[in-house]
């Protein structure tokens, strides 16, 4: 099919799920919520689906069907069509459009089908909310409430669909901030589903206020690029012929009222849009919000974390690299700035993140580090100018972890009603009165710590602990999840392996053979952060699957029902073979026969002209890895393989002591948060603060020269000030720069000054900036403006 | 379109016969510069003499006719002893008014309360300047001749409100949100009642709205646009909406909850005396006028005669639109008298539900019908070559099929929504008095 | 024509937008502020309706001058964006105002200053 | 159809004298005679409590929004309306879905019960 | 050259209603009375848009403005009990604000007085009934053809034909703005 008879056609893409999403709040509102909402969801999705694969297709067949050599007709010139939004002046117009190139047709691809399966396996798995709702107060059974929530659930992730797929098919920088404010929005709504969860409620709110201060970078960058180029459409920017104006103005002269400051812009600008990939792709040190996200039910989790919202930042930068490329002079193997830092941020991610998945119990929150770990592996790439790497690994991703969220749903779905039966068998009356179908968390239980780490509560679901030998108990969801277990972690011939090994191989390459020290960096940091995730992957997998079962739960779980395995099957295909799209060309055997499609799709770069060549095919870096898959493997069946019961009733690597405590407890970073960004926990997101954590806080507070009564005078000031969202944000922010470095303290600084040569006295001003009255922030925006304005003119 | 037919002396500006006399015979030792400006300003302060005669006229005479047709149907005389058949009487409530002592109480907000009572007249005297009062006699046809009627009027609340707050009584200022509660809301279906007639016509223009609704059939009136006639014949169910919105803007029976004597003394204007309440009176008066005429206007047909072929249009040299025009206006006005004789009063809630619930998407639909016959049968009217009365004939019977139909439809989902409990629904409430009731937080 | 010379007025609006300016900064009750607004918007709408009618092409200049074309004013753009804020200054002032019937049910009181959290 | 403002100019002037001039001849002719009792406020022979200036119920707020929402609605239905009949489908099609998206709002806030006046 | 003055003259009486309109809106001490200096602003604004020859906007201004927004206000006053008026109404930063923004209107001016609009000469605004020739009715969108002449748009229902085509998406986008607005003042509102 040729893409200029259906591209005109992709704006239905987004459309169709934003159509369920508006059907199914019209059920809602006419009280007509019933288990049809699923359908409609899944309605929407699948008509998404079924036009975004023609797209892609014909995506496809227009690049390797009109180019000549790699750069194919289509990455030359994207489809592109835009209507007028916002006409402006005579030389402009904000628009609204779509554009198709190969990045975003493969995106849209996978976006469409991830969700398709997610949607199905949801209209299973929220069951529980259509059947069981309980009000939260009363504990009786509140059926309306429950079938609304439920049709509201679809209505959500309907939304959240349309986000992602008109984030990606967007056309300009505006646009894509709408939509990806859309997916802010229902990520939101979707953690804090179950609102009558404090936990959850908290978890929403962080994820909320996380990911606005990436935003505001984001926006602040958006700002600035369209200051450089005089618009935010994406052909403007990325075509070559932006791509040169960026070059020429890359040390760029301001005239402030006659000095004349040279200013590196585009490093600048290309940084400031890395801030909102870095809140929304969950990167250090915004990543906190992602672990906590797992209060939203499983497939919201998988969303969140495979197809949509983290994907969202990756693509971002993947969208925008001839930015952050530009920056610089362009001479092969060199790194420029803020791909520096975005290889570093990247690097240091993928370790942190993949460390801390080594300690924990909670099946999700093992995955949702491996996320952030495995994000930290694609921004590396892309910092180290692996683009194609970057996006086929964002692309595998997404079918293996949405794979192993929606099986690790399954498996807390059979835990419940291995519980519910347990009760039965018991008549013990535990569990009445909390509000969900689902119990994740729900239990009251007195938390024990040992050694500093928690213990497990016995009626968790979600604690592997209280797992075990449900490969048994629940067949397809174990095949499938070792499939997907073994696509992370990079068996060889899976789809992870081929991605993950092709990140390696660049970072090799330009680490060892050409000598680029961040690249090794990289490297070195991304082969350990490889090797954790064999280890706790593999972990996981002897912890709940093998073995006999540690509790009752677990002795009389059950397989899911077919619409939840169905999925599961489906993206397990998926997860084995997909990676065959992008062997390299030149491995022996297969290489040449497959020819790399994948390379030659996505490596010309859009719109820039530039493409990437593949690299020469290297057997070192593959046999490391292959090799490091394997030693993790190996280390996970040494420690928890051998005698899983026992592994699971007390943690053999507990004897690391402290060091485990603090991998358990995320290297304190919440604390250190909670202490210099806010005191107040209504935002940590995490539930259980006790006594341990408070006794955390105060060392640590010790620790970094902080008295006691510094932290409760500022726990003070806090608690009158997280008050809201603009306040709240505003406190971020500063404290935040405070935290984060010289940079962000210079313009915090350069800001009181500010305020002192108008003349105020600087205590006043300080005042004045916190006051929260919002008239006396008026006054220091007209002040500023003026200022400007004056300073412009004079 | 039919321009060269209008004998333009009342229209203004250039064209308008009394003002080239003027210019002619009369200002003949003005400068250039100054001439056709006294010119124009004479010519329109005698349009507006003429207009403020005619309206005063009919508004005091309006109030004889209502005193006397509401005692005949409450089997009273009404006013008999001012003047033969009563017909000083009007003058005498005049005298009386001027004459009374103004009351002002001891803690009302001075300049607000004065100010309520002054600015409740003009807006209802300025619609008049759109209503035509024959071919040809409009003051100002303005393009935007039936928003700026809509919008004038609706300035009303403000002085009600000015007068409920600054006699600071409550229930005068009870009187006042009420007032104000019940215009706004039925301003919304006069508003959308509406746009069907605007859509066929064209235009907002008045002018142009008659012209639309030249004679059924052929003949020097056929209208070149629209073929169906008068628009209530194609837009009944309009017609009867806009009928009531205005009864209820225009706070008559059974739409005075404002002034609901029984429970709220006289509403907004219950601390004003002597002339100052006569303003108020005058205000309404001028306002139900001026809606009946609009309502003729808008649909039936104007100053048209109501025969085919334009038959009575005129008489010899003389247009009779103004005779048709009046007549309309009186039918309608008798119209909203009847209304007062024979209806109770609703209850605040009854009230409000009905303009939301039934009137408004009762209307909205009416509108999409509209527009989509109107879509379906323009291309046809412009283009056939079926002329005269096949053509109308064809147009109204499938206006007032889907018309028929809505109201059909209408009857059943109200029914539904009845028997489900759900709205609208009569339930008994005591509204009771003043703020023990409404005051409540 | 123009018998009124532009720049009366954006005068006008400037004035206006000041005054409503002062209002928004300087009142301490809430609604004050917002009818400081609505002034503010009402000066950016004056000066939009100028530019559509002193500046905005012409049929002739759309056409062409060598074209025998009277002066007519083509498109609407000032007034479509007048109708347009006037709409947003509808929601605005609805959505404001709840807001601060709202907050006044909570604190009881009407004055900016007070409401210096945003914790209900 | 010429639009004439002036005329509406005069016609406001007139507009304006007309209750000017009841005061003034009222002023002239009536009697004023003010006491104490005669400028209490009005309220059936009873002793005033409280405020006349009371607080009232959120009801008739929320019926002011409706009302301007939708008031704002016909200023893009009316010029829609005028213009309609030379118009390809697509106006209509545009504005169903602007009444049908302006229709929900209705019907969210009949289901509120914010329609109900209590 | 007296028509001059004396439409000047009204430009001028429109100005001041607005201009004294916002004074008072910013002077009164009551709230309610504040509102209804705001309303005499709103109508000062209408005559402006008349004297533009934007007569559907300045009706559109009483409707909205005068009969709505200004409604909206006073209910909103009437639904607390702080009607009484303030002693202080001002906050501290009158001062502060008057230096601030005295400037500003210098610059407001500047610009206004000093800068080179490109005006036109001689702009015929749309209006019914006025016909035209060929070519310039090939420059008028909407300009309709009725026997050999061709009439201008009517400038409301051109207003409409340009709402429905070049900017529909603002007026479907207005739409929702309602939409969203409705529902969260409802949700806001209430108890």
């Amino acid at each position: 099919m040729d893409l200029h008879s259906i591209g005109p056609l992709a704006w239905l893409i987004p459309t169709f799920t934003a159509l369920a999403f508006v059907v199914i709040i019209g059920m809602i509102v006419t009280d007509r919520a019933s288990k049809n909402a699923a359908w409609v969801a899944v309605a929407g999705i699948g008509a998404s689906t079924l036009l975004a694969l023609p797209t892609f297709l014909a995506a496809l067949g227009s690049a390797s069907g009109h180019g000549e050599g790699e750069a194919g007709g289509l990455a030359i010139a994207p489809f592109v069509k835009q209507w007028a939004w916002l006409p402006m002046g005579r030389d402009g117009a904000l628009n609204l459009g779509i554009m198709v190139d190969p990045l975003s047709a493969a995106a849209v691809a996978m976006v469409t089908v991830v969700c398709t399966a997610i949607f199905v396996f949801a209209s299973a798995y929220m069951e529980g909310e259509f059947n069981n709702y309980r009000d939260a107060r009363t504990g009786l059974p509140d059926p309306r409430t429950g079938r609304n929530r439920y049709a509201r659930f679809f209505a959500y992730v309907s939304l959240f669909a349309t986000g992602m797929l008109g984030f990606v098919l967007s056309s300009n920088l505006l646009q894509a901030l709408l939509f990806w404010e859309v997916m802010g929005l229902c990520s939101f709504l979707l953690i804090g589903f179950w609102n009558f969860k404090p936990s959850a409620a908290a978890a929403a709110k962080k994820a909320f206020l996380t990911t606005r201060v990436g935003d505001c970078f984001f926006f602040l960058g958006i700002l600035g690029l369209y200051w450089v180029f005089g618009s935010v459409d994406y052909a403007d920017m990325l075509s070559k012929a932006g791509i040169e104006k960026l070059h020429a103005l890359a040390p760029f002269a301001v005239d402030i009222a006659g000095h004349v400051y040279a200013v590196p812009v585009i490093p600048l600008l290309a940084l400031l849009v890395f801030g909102g990939s870095v809140g929304k792709s969950a990167m250090f040190p915004l990543h906190v919000w992602l672990p906590d996200a797992m209060e939203g039910p499983t497939p919201v989790s998988a969303l969140i974390h495979a197809a949509t919202m983290v994907s969202a930042g990756v693509f971002l930068v993947a969208r925008m690299y001839p930015v952050f490329s530009a920056a610089t002079p362009d001479h092969p193997g060199y790194i420029s700035g803020p791909m520096f830092v975005v290889a570093a941020l990247g690097a240091f991610t993928a370790i942190l993140a993949a460390t801390i998945a080594v300690a924990q119990y909670d099946i999700k929150r093992v995955l949702a580090y491996s996320t952030v770990s495995q994000l930290g592996f694609m921004v590396a790439a892309l910092g180290i100018g692996a683009y194609v790497a970057a996006v086929f690994h964002l692309l595998t991703h997404a079918f293996f972890k949405a794979l192993l969220f929606l099986g690790s749903g399954s498996v807390i779905h059979g835990m419940e009603h291995g519980m519910h039966h347990g009760q039965d068998g018991h008549g013990d009356g535990h569990g009445s009165g909390h509000g969900s179908g689902h119990d994740e968390q729900a239990a009251p239980y007195q938390p024990r710590r040992i050694g500093g780490v928690l213990a497990a509560d016995p009626m968790d679901p979600q604690d592997m602990r209280n797992m075990g030998g449900l490969a048994g108990k629940m067949p397809w969801t174990f095949r499938t999840y070792v499939i997907g277990t073994a696509a992370l972690t990079g068996i060889p011939l899976l789809a992870g392996f081929w991605s993950k090994d092709e990140i390696l191989a660049e970072a090799f390459h330009k680490g060892v053979q050409s000598q680029i020290a961040i690249a090794l960096i990289v490297y070195v940091l991304l082969t350990a952060a490889a090797f954790f995730t064999s280890f706790y992957m593999w972990r996981q997998v002897f912890m709940v699957y093998a073995g006999k079962p540690s509790t009752e739960m677990a002795a009389h779980a059950h397989e899911s029902s077919p619409a939840m395995t169905g999925p599961l099957i489906f993206l397990s295909i998926f997860a084995a073979l997909l990676g065959f799209v992008g062997v390299p060309e030149g491995l022996p055997g297969i290489g040449p026969a497959l020819g790399n499609p994948f390379h030659h799709f996505v490596g010309a770069l859009t719109a820039s002209g530039s493409h990437f060549e593949a690299l020469a095919f290297d057997w070192t870096p593959m046999l490391i890895s292959t090799v490091v898959a394997f030693l993790g493997l190996g280390a996970a069946w040494w420690v928890y393989g051998r005698d899983p019961a026992a592994a699971r009733a007390r943690d053999p690597l507990a004897r690391l002591g402290r060091l485990w405590a603090l991998l358990n407890n995320k290297y304190n970073l919440d604390e250190v948060y909670g202490l210099v960004v806010t005191s107040n926990p209504r935002i940590h997101g995490e539930a259980d603060v006790t006594e341990h954590d408070k006794t955390v806080a105060e060392r640590l507070g010790k620790l970094i020269g902080l008295t006691d009564a510094f932290s409760r005078l500022n726990g003070q000031i806090d608690a009158r000030l997280v008050d809201g969202a603009v306040n709240l944000a505003a406190r971020l922010g500063e404290k935040f720069s405070r935290f984060n470095g010289l940079l962000d303290r210079y313009v915090v600084d350069g800001a009181v000054n500010l305020v002192a040569f108008a003349g105020l006295d600087l205590s006043r001003g300080l005042k004045l900036l916190q006051t929260g009255r919002v008239q006396q922030y008026a006054l220091i925006v007209l002040f500023a403006l003026l200022f400007l304005v004056g300073a412009l003119v004079m | 379109m039919m321009m060269e037919l209008m004998p333009v002396w009342l229209q203004a500006g250039a064209g308008n016969p009394l003002r080239e006399f003027l210019l002619e015979n009369i200002l003949t030792g003005l400068s250039e510069a100054w001439r056709p400006l006294v010119a124009d300003l004479l010519t329109w302060s005698l349009t507006c003499a003429l207009i403020m005669g005619i309206v005063q006229v009919t508004m005091l005479y309006c109030t004889l006719l209502e005193r006397k047709f509401v005692g005949r149907i409450q089997d009273r005389i009404g006013p008999n002893r001012v003047g033969y058949w009563g017909l000083l009487q009007p003058f005498a409530d005049m005298v009386k008014m001027l004459t009374k002592e103004d009351i002002t109480p001891a803690v009302a907000h001075r300049s607000v309360y004065n100010l309520g009572a002054i600015l409740v007249v003009p807006p209802a005297i300025m619609v008049f300047a759109i209503l035509p009062l024959s071919l040809g006699l409009v003051a100002s046809d303005l393009s935007v001749g039936f928003l700026y009627f809509i919008s004038v009027a609706s300035v009303v609340i403000v002085p009600i409100f000015m007068a409920g707050w600054g006699s600071r009584n409550k229930f005068a200022l009870i009187g006042a949100m009420r007032a104000v509660a019940q215009t706004v809301s039925y301003e919304i279906p006069q508003v959308l009642s509406v746009v069907g007639v605007l859509l066929l016509a064209g235009s907002l223009s008045t002018g142009d709205i008659i012209l639309a609704q030249g004679t059924v059939g052929s003949g020097a009136q056929a209208s070149q646009g629209f073929p169906g006639g008068w628009f209530i014949l194609t837009q009944p169910i309009a017609f009867v909406i806009y009928l009531m919105a205005t009864t209820a803007e225009v706070e008559r029976t059974p739409f005075d909850i404002p002034e609901a004597e029984s429970e709220i003394i006289a509403g907004y204007h219950t601390e004003y005396a002597g002339i100052k309440f006569g303003l108020f009176q005058l205000s309404q008066y001028f306002m139900t006028i001026a809606s009946a005429a609009l309502g003729s206007v808008l649909f039936l047909g104007g100053w048209m005669s109501p025969f085919p072929g334009g038959l009575l249009q005129t008489l010899g040299p003389l247009n009779l639109g103004f005779f048709w025009m009046g007549a309309k206006t009186l039918l309608l006005i008798l119209g909203f008298m009847w209304l007062r004789g024979t209806w109770p009063r609703l209850r605040s809630d009854q009230l409000m539900g009905f303009a939301w619930k039934v009137l408004v998407p009762l209307s909205l639909a009416n509108l999409l019908i509209t527009a989509l016959l109107g879509w379906l049968l323009h291309g046809w009217w412009n283009a056939s070559g079926a002329q005269g009365l096949g053509r109308s004939a064809v147009v109204v019977v499938a206006f007032l099929a889907a018309n028929g139909l809505l109201l059909f439809g209408a009857m059943l989902g109200f029914g539904r929504l009845r028997a489900k409990g759900g709205r609208p629904d009569i339930r008994f409430e005591a509204t009771g008095v003043g703020s023990s009731v409404e005051g409540a937080a | 024509m123009a018998m009124i010379p532009l720049w009366w007025y954006l005068m006008v609006a400037a004035g206006l937008f000041t005054i409503g300016l002062y209002g928004a900064l300087v009142r301490k009750n809430a609604v004050s502020v917002l009818m400081g607004i609505e002034l503010m918007l009402n000066a950016v709408n004056v000066n939009a309706v100028a530019f559509w009618r002193y500046v905005s092409p012409t049929a002739k200049a759309a056409a062409g001058a060598d074209r025998p074309v009277g002066d007519f004013v083509v498109g609407m753009d000032g007034q479509v964006f007048a109708v347009v804020v006037i709409a947003l200054a509808a929601a605005e002032a609805a959505v404001g105002l709840a807001m601060v019937i709202a907050l006044y049910r909570s604190r009881r009181s009407f004055n900016l200053p007070q409401m210096d959290q945003l914790q209900g | 159809m010429v639009d004439n403002w002036g005329f509406i100019a005069v016609l406001t002037l007139v507009a304006f004298t007309v209750p000017l001039i009841g005061l003034a001849l009222s002023w002239l002719l009536r009697p004023h005679r003010p006491g104490p009792i005669k400028q209490t406020t009005y309220e059936c022979g009873l002793e005033t409590i409280g405020d006349s200036w009371v607080q009232f119920k959120v009801q008739y707020y929320l019926y002011a929004l409706i009302f301007v929402l939708f008031d704002v609605e016909t200023v893009f239905l009316y010029p829609w309306a005028v213009a309609f009949l030379g118009l390809p489908l697509f106006a209509l099609v545009e504005m169903v879905i602007f009444l049908g998206i302006l229709a929900i709002g209705l019907i969210y806030a009949w289901r509120k019960g914010a329609l109900e006046w209590v | 050259m007296s028509q001059q003055t004396v439409v000047q003259l009204v430009f001028g009486v429109m100005a001041a209603l607005s201009l004294g309109g916002a004074m008072g809106v910013v002077m009164a001490r009551t709230v309610f009375v504040s509102a209804l200096w705001l309303i005499l602003s709103f109508v000062g604004v209408a005559g402006l848009y008349i004297t533009l020859g934007a007569g559907f906007l300045a009706v559109i201004q009483v409707l909205v403005y005068v009969g709505a927004i200004s409604v909206l206000i006073l209910f909103a006053i009437m639904l607390t009990e702080d009607v009484m008026g303030d002693e202080h109404p001002n906050n501290g930063q009158v001062g502060l604000a008057i230096i601030l923004l005295t400037p500003l209107i210098f610059l407001l001016g500047k610009w206004g007085f000093t800068a080179n609009w490109p005006v036109k000469a001689a702009a015929i605004l749309p209006r019914s009934g006025l016909s035209v020739d060929a070519a310039t009715a090939a420059a008028l969108p909407g300009a309709l053809k009725t026997g050999d002449a061709f009439l201008v748009p009517d400038s409301v229902a051109y207003l409409g034909r340009v709402l429905m085509t070049e900017h529909f998406l603002a007026f479907e986008v207005v739409s929702v703005v309602l939409l969203v607005a409705l529902v969260g003042a409802i949700v806001i509102a209430r108890d």
